[in-house]
């Protein structure tokens, strides 16, 4: 199953790259198998029957959230490179995070680094260590609902 | 459409020559190589378009490439970085 | 079609040039890597997608994708990476307010 | 005694430059070399696209008319990477320590795209005869998807073995093609399957596996080069 997986995520990058005829999948069917045995030691992914389920939760709801982050995001970064007057107070805090399994926590550490004012610079234990331009809330819990909160909840349906 | 590509490629060359003056003045290496990955990053923007431009899909291969090796360049440098320890 | 493509590539091409802006303007380090990392993040997303319109057959989609994937993953793993060289190397900003990453020490 | 071998070896390299600069039979005057009667015409002919059957015309160049020069081209490769391994030791049992750990997006990041950049690579080198690229870039991509890994992970350590080991079937298997072209056809490394339609995946002869292998050697010679920067002898 783990291979069949893999093999498959192969395939679909090559023949994204190379078009869709006859001689490209036989040959892209050769390239992924080789690389399969490669590589199934160094990727380990979770694969199980939900697996569909989750794919279409990603697309449908992690996505979109995603990409109206990133434009607010950009939108902050343009607020303050025009006006470099705003006061800012930077800090690094850290943040607890529930997710278990590394690709979870990889894609959260990602997702931070692209939402407004906040850049993860390491993943230590359960706790993801964020760079933020503006230190808000003293107490621990109303950092993590600014920083984490949207897309905690998303990517614990997805991952875990 | 000539103004339009005019305008695309006269947007993303501001954007290389702030990158790129911050990469010659930046006070510390780290800066630098923060330019240098933003830099990147605009050469990929351009390479697109002029793929655009030329009407040929074979310089999205370039492209492709190109965020490959600027994506190790940024991580060599910034291990290297790491080294220059306090 | 070719409209919408154009305009999607002059608002990437704006927000590169915002990237650029910002990584030239900001006043630490920190700073210029969010800049420089969240812009030219929407930028690459909005220019590559934008050309995918004006050019719209699959040979060009499938590899755009390819790009967009590949730049999504790899654009916050990059920056992160020097955010942590730079917290650890002597360039360091010194302007934290708050710091939790050295209570816990080294490494 | 190394100086003094070092300086023999420079004189006799200058000596011989200066010999072959001021022989006047085999160089032309300078000036009186006549450009239209050069072999980049007949390359770049539009009838020869026919002839070799590669789309790009650099390839074509590289692997239909000049293999050999391609084949010393890798030799020089094969012989900077066992300079490297020379200048540090053969004994190569412990992981350079890095000192300062990855940090975790780098590390378990680094796993999916080494497996982007590797598919990315073969692509490259399977259509070096249609696209722009081919063995050369791809093998360097390998080489760099493996030095990623070597930065990204601070236990990793790569299979060097296989690695030589394909260095040398490839290496050997390009010679071998070379010798069939010479007893098949008439000259070493001549084209001896049909070369097809431009255009297509299965085209161009012999060019395109001649171009795999290229990849693959590059891609393990490079590959070989940065295991050795980044591994050292366990100190006893």
């Amino acid at each position: 199953m783990k291979y069949f997986t893999t093999f498959v995520a192969l395939l679909l990058v090559y023949l994204l790259l190379a078009g869709f005829t006859v001689d490209e999948v036989i040959l892209g069917s050769i390239v992924s198998a080789i690389l399969t045995v490669l590589l199934t030691k160094y990727l380990n992914f979770k694969i199980d029957l939900k697996f569909p389920l989750r794919l279409l939760k990603f697309i449908l709801i992690y996505i979109p959230v995603f990409i109206w982050k990133l434009i607010l995001a950009n939108f902050d970064v343009a607020r303050r490179v025009l006006s470099p007057k705003i006061p800012v107070n930077p800090g690094i805090v850290k943040v607890k995070t529930n997710l278990k399994s590394d690709l979870g926590k990889l894609t959260l550490a990602n997702s931070i680094t692209l939402t407004p004012g906040t850049l993860s610079i390491d993943v230590l234990d359960e706790y993801i260590y964020v760079h933020t331009i503006d230190v808000k809330g003293s107490d621990g819990l109303e950092k993590e609902k600014n920083i984490s909160g949207p897309f905690e909840k998303i990517l614990e349906g997805v991952f875990e | 459409m000539e103004i339009l590509d005019i305008i695309v490629f006269s947007l993303m060359g501001l954007g290389v020559l702030f990158t790129a003056i911050r990469l010659i003045i930046g006070p510390h290496f780290s800066d630098r190589v923060v330019a240098l990955d933003t830099f990147n990053m605009i050469v990929i923007g351009v390479i697109v378009v002029l793929a655009s431009v030329f009407k040929s899909e074979l310089y999205l291969d370039i492209a492709i490439v190109y965020a490959i090796l600027a994506f190790l360049e940024t991580v060599v440098f910034a291990r290297y970085l790491e080294g220059n320890r306090k | 079609m070719t409209i919408a493509g154009y305009v999607f590539m002059i608002i990437g091409g704006l927000f590169f040039l915002l990237g650029g802006l910002g990584v030239l303007r900001m006043p630490d380090t920190f700073n210029r890597i969010q800049a420089g990392t969240k812009a030219t993040t929407l930028g690459a997303f909005s220019v590559l997608i934008g050309v995918g319109l004006v050019n719209f057959e699959w040979s060009w989609i499938a590899k755009i994708i390819i790009i967009i994937v590949f730049i999504v993953i790899s654009n916050p793993i990059g920056s992160s990476t020097i955010a942590k060289a730079t917290y650890y190397s002597k360039y360091k900003p010194d302007n934290l307010v708050q710091d939790d990453l050295e209570k816990r020490g080294d490494e | 005694m190394k100086k003094l071998f070092g300086l023999i070896l420079f004189m006799g390299l200058g000596v011989l430059i200066i010999l072959a600069l001021n022989n006047t039979i085999s160089f032309p005057k300078f000036g009186s070399v006549d450009l239209s009667d050069r072999v980049a015409d007949a390359y770049l002919d539009n009838d020869n696209v026919s002839e070799v059957g590669s789309a790009n015309i650099v390839t074509a160049i590289v692997v239909g008319y000049r293999g050999f020069d391609t084949l010393g081209e890798v030799t020089v490769l094969f012989i900077s990477a066992l300079g490297v391994a020379f200048l540090f030791s053969f004994k190569k049992e412990k992981r350079l320590d890095l000192k300062f750990k990855p940090n975790f997006m780098l590390k378990h990041g680094s796993k999916l795209l080494f497996g982007i950049m590797l598919v990315v690579s073969l692509y490259i080198i399977t259509h070096g005869h249609l696209t722009p690229g081919g063995g050369f870039p791809g093998g360097a991509i390998i080489a760099s998807g493996v030095l990623l890994l070597y930065l990204a992970d601070d236990k990793f350590r790569s299979n060097i073995k296989g690695f030589k080991v394909l260095e040398g079937v490839a290496g050997s298997l390009f010679v071998i093609i070379g010798l069939l072209g010479l007893i098949l056809a008439t000259s070493f490394l001549e084209n001896f399957i049909a070369s097809g339609t431009v255009g297509q995946l299965l085209s161009a002869g012999i060019i395109p596996i001649i171009y795999v292998l290229i990849g693959l050697k590059v891609g393990s010679e490079i590959a070989s080069v940065v295991d050795n920067f980044l591994t050292e002898e366990e100190s006893a």
